[in-house]
């Protein structure tokens, strides 16, 4: 019993960490990406990913019971939401003529051809 | 621990009031101005009044912002 | 009914009518001015059978749902919520007087929505004269703001949307001023209500209490347009329709000072402070008012401006007296409350009906008018006359109240001050009525012009009547408030 | 120079502001006046005699009901003043040149099928905090925003003529005034069947009768209060 237990919390507290490495590289994307795209589809990590695998530690840590439930039912939401966002932002974007970032030297290569 | 967070939280809030004065780009003050709410609702959440906090949250960070957006979709983008 | 019943409905009934408002306009907004005017009427008929009340048992408080302060709320009516009469009387009026005013200039659209907000600012200064707890009064207080923003950008142009952005800017301020002062008052009493914050500030810290007084007395005076926070007032009150002017000079910056005389009541009945220092900073700002005001009132070329400088004037001989804190001087200033309402109404809605019918509001361009227009310039020439000073009318007794309050407190200066003050006033209005009679008209088809409407000429003629009637039977609201500043005064032992 | 002197004036204001505020007593210790004063009869006796478990409920619909009366007002004012300011035709409208109306970009499927997934969700919970507020946190207001939330998002996804559709004028009308009227429709059979405007009933067989109005006014107020954003937006975005 103890020893699932330990694993139990050992497996919360790599999935927390996981999370919060992911908003880490979500947040350092944000401010070091180029161009809006890039920054979005960073900031769109963080959601998912970071915030999916807290609460999955999280919901390892409560076992079953209520709250348990309402962190699935949270999870779930943030799964819809958060990338329906992303693509509402970066497709209104586009749609309004916002052109992707290009590296100097690939832009340089078109202007040759 | 709970003084640490509450002051964080605190300073986040006079960083956004500040920043909200300082964008020039309406959109982006409106968007400062709901993490601005989003903020004020942990606070009121974690001095434990749930209720002001929902108020902030469905109030503050929603319906003013959507109201926000029509009316500078309704006059211009950039202050002046 | 118990009064404690008629009390609240004073209250609710406006407020329902001016909620049922839209419902009951229709489409094209016809209906909303007759019901306007009933719910007016209605209310009203409540003012005077409370008013009859108070003169009788003195004052007497309402206890919504039952629960005693404080815990519940209470309304409370004395001597000085008798202004709800005015309030009602003033409302009234500018009702009736809108009718012919909102089909000529407002969109059909917008005329049911304009009854509405009215009737809301009327509601809004009836319950903050009412009401006996601190955010109550906040509460009304936002109710009657937020429909006089509005009311003054009803007309849609350009040049009154951005005076009553002008005017919400610091009308926010104000309001924010005035809720950090109740929060004060709050963290130091735990009450909300009048008289227990009285009791329990006594053995309160001072610094935050005098915090509290500073801010109350920064957020009133900027609805009171006192003389450096003044500078939202010409434009608001000029630009605006004219009722509404009549309203807004009228009431609404009354409501400004009522709320100070509600502040003193706390301060003076805690002794927590000593307000002497304040009240020196009232007298001056007071008198700096009256002739800033007078003054700057004398190059206005157009009319309804002239008359917004003028409220500026008149709202420091108040604040003056208030100042002085003696027994005439706040006798003075409290019925100058009243007198000022009606006699800045008549001006304001006679020139509303001239300029109805002209369609100029400069005094250049109506030159001449007395000739066409004989009622309402004497109804005007009467409101001068009164709000000059003149021994048979309403501005009379309250400005030698003032005075003599002056006196009184040994400063006899002021008295001077006050003097100086009615000399500009007068100059000013001279040059109206000189331009009125007796001057050939530039634009000679003012000749030509009809006498203003009925529904507009009746309400100008009853406040001009109102306004000798006062300065004849003067004495009697100033036997009835004596009660109510003797007792506000006592703590002081004066 | 201009900075400067903003700067002088907020720490001149500063100071005597903060040193006033260190005057007051200690925030948040249980012997101040706010804690010692009135809360504790509103914390001992609410449950009991007021009607709601939720002693934020207990305070804001019945101990001080007659201040909900007026803020539902105030909420009323404020579409009146949007009503009145933009109605109808304008004169001299003028919109900077270069400044596109509103995007045409069309509503991208994605979004539009993940709002119909969620809106319902959302029109559950906010019934629920509008029913539930005398038990757990919320009530009318915050059950009125999400509501008006989920009005507005569909509005933007369905477009404004079908969501207007769905509440026609008339209707609407009476709904944008239900906050205060139901406010005055309680408060007015207080006054005749208790005595006072706004009392409940509160003998102890009774409690149940108190707590059915605190739920009526927490329905009323959510749905007008919902009504009067969902208005405010619409009117706002009006094109005309």
């Amino acid at each position: 019993m103890n020893a699932v237990e330990a694993i139990l919390r050992a497996l919360t507290v790599i999935l927390c960490a996981i999370g919060a490495f992911y908003f880490f590289i979500g947040t350092v994307g944000m401010l070091r990406l180029p161009d809006f795209y890039s920054r979005t589809h960073a900031a769109t990590k963080c959601d998912t990913v970071g915030a999916g695998s807290i609460l999955l530690g999280l919901m390892l840590m409560q076992g079953f019971g209520a709250i348990t439930l309402k962190l699935i039912a949270l999870t779930a939401l943030l799964l819809l939401s958060s990338p329906t966002a992303g693509h509402a932002l970066a497709r209104a974007a586009f749609r309004t003529g916002l052109k992707p970032w290009r590296s100097p030297e690939h832009t340089e290569g078109e202007d040759a051809t | 621990m709970s003084r640490a967070f509450d002051i964080t939280l605190l300073l986040l809030l006079i960083a956004c009031a500040l920043a909200v004065i300082q964008t020039k780009d309406l959109l982006g003050a409106v968007v400062i101005f709901s993490t601005y709410s989003l903020i004020m609702c942990l606070i009121w959440q974690h001095r434990g009044a749930p209720d002001v906090a929902m108020t902030e949250a469905a109030v503050g960070a929603g319906v003013t912002s959507a109201l926000f957006l029509v009316a500078i979709s309704k006059t211009v983008r950039k202050e002046k | 009914m118990p009064a404690s019943a008629l009390l609240v409905g004073v209250i609710i009934i406006p407020l329902v009518g001016a909620v049922l408002t839209p419902v009951v306009g229709g489409r094209s907004g016809r209906a909303a001015g007759p019901w306007a005017l009933a719910v007016m009427l209605v209310t009203s008929a409540i003012a005077l059978m409370l008013i009859v009340h108070v003169a009788n048992v003195g004052p007497f408080s309402a206890y919504l749902g039952g629960w005693e302060p404080p815990y519940g709320i209470e309304l409370r009516f004395d001597e000085f919520s008798a202004s709800t009469s005015v309030i009602c009387l003033l409302g009234t009026l500018s009702i009736l007087f809108s009718f012919k005013y909102a089909e000529k200039e407002l969109p059909p659209e917008r005329i049911r929505y304009y009854y509405t907000l009215l009737l809301l600012n009327l509601t809004g200064m009836i319950g903050f004269v009412v009401t006996g707890d601190i955010f109550n009064l906040f509460v009304f207080m936002e109710i009657l703001s937020l429909s006089g923003y509005a009311l003054v950008a009803v007309s849609g142009e350009r040049t009154a949307e951005m005076a009553a952005f002008k005017y919400l800017i610091m009308g926010a301020v104000s309001s924010l001023m005035v809720l950090f002062a109740i929060g004060l008052l709050y963290a130091l009493t735990g009450s909300l209500n009048m008289a227990d914050i009285s009791v329990r500030l006594a053995g309160a810290e001072k610094a935050p209490a005098m915090l509290a007084i500073a801010a109350f007395t920064v957020g009133f005076m900027v609805k009171a347009a006192l003389f450096p926070l003044h500078i939202w007032l010409p434009d608001a009150h000029a630009i605006a329709p004219s009722p509404v002017s009549a309203i807004l000079s009228g009431l609404v910056v009354k409501t400004g000072l009522l709320g100070m005389i509600r502040i003193y009541q706390i301060y003076y009945g805690a002794k927590v402070l000593d307000l002497s220092a304040l009240n020196t900073v009232l007298v001056w700002l007071g008198a700096i008012s009256i002739v800033m005001g007078a003054f700057f009132a004398i190059f206005q070329e157009d009319i309804k401006m002239m008359l917004a400088y003028s409220t500026i004037s008149n709202v420091g001989y108040i604040i003056m007296g208030l100042g002085l804190a003696s027994q005439y001087g706040v006798i003075g200033a409290a019925v100058h409350i009243f007198n000022h309402a009606l006699i800045k109404a008549t001006l304001f809605l006679g020139a509303g009906a001239i300029i109805y019918r002209t369609g100029y509001r400069n005094l250049t361009d109506l030159r001449g008018i007395g000739r066409s227009m004989p009622l309402t310039t004497a109804a005007i020439s009467i409101g001068a006359i009164s709000i000059v000073g003149m021994p048979p009318t309403a501005g009379f007794l309250c400005k030698w109240y003032i005075a003599l309050g002056a006196v009184e407190a040994g400063q006899p200066l002021f008295a001077v001050a006050l003097v100086f003050g009615a000399l500009f006033i007068f100059v000013y209005y001279i040059r109206m009525v000189n331009t009125f009679y007796f001057q050939e008209p530039v634009h000679p088809e003012i000749l030509e012009v009809e006498e203003a409407p009925l529904s507009m000429l009746f309400p100008v003629l009853i406040l001009a009547a109102l306004c000798l009637i006062m300065g004849i039977l003067g004495r009697i609201p100033l036997s009835f408030v004596e009660p109510a500043v003797t007792r506000l005064l006592a703590p002081l032992g004066g | 120079m201009k900075r400067a002197l903003t700067v002088a004036l907020l720490v001149v204001v500063a100071i005597p502001l903060l040193y006033a505020v260190a005057q007051l007593p200690q925030h948040g210790s249980p012997m101040t006046p706010p804690y010692t004063h009135i809360s504790p009869r509103y914390l001992e006796k609410g449950p009991e005699e007021a009607g709601a478990e939720n002693i934020v409920t207990d305070v804001i619909l019945n101990y001080r009901g007659f201040d909900t009366n007026g803020e539902v007002t105030v909420i009323f004012t404020s579409l009146a003043a949007v009503c009145a300011v933009l109605l109808g035709s304008r004169k001299g409208d003028e919109r900077p040149a270069g400044e596109p109306s509103s995007s045409a970009v069309p509503v991208s499927d994605v979004v539009s099928f993940v709002v119909r997934l969620l809106s319902p969700l959302i029109a559950i919970f906010a019934v629920y905090v509008m029913l539930f507020g005398h038990i757990s946190p919320g009530g009318g207001f915050q059950s009125g925003a999400i509501l008006a939330a989920l009005v507005i998002v569909t509005t933007v996804i369905v477009g404004r003529k079908q969501a207007e559709a769905l509440v026609p004028v008339r209707i609407r009308r009476l709904l944008q005034v239900a906050a205060p009227l139901t406010f005055f429709v309680v408060g007015v059979s207080g006054l005749f069947l208790f005595g006072d405007y706004l009392a409940y009933p509160k003998t102890e067989g009774q409690m149940w009768l108190a707590t059915a109005w605190l739920i009526v006014i927490g329905i009323g107020i959510g749905v007008g209060g919902a009504a009067v954003l969902a208005s405010i937006f619409w009117t706002m975005g009006d094109d005309s």
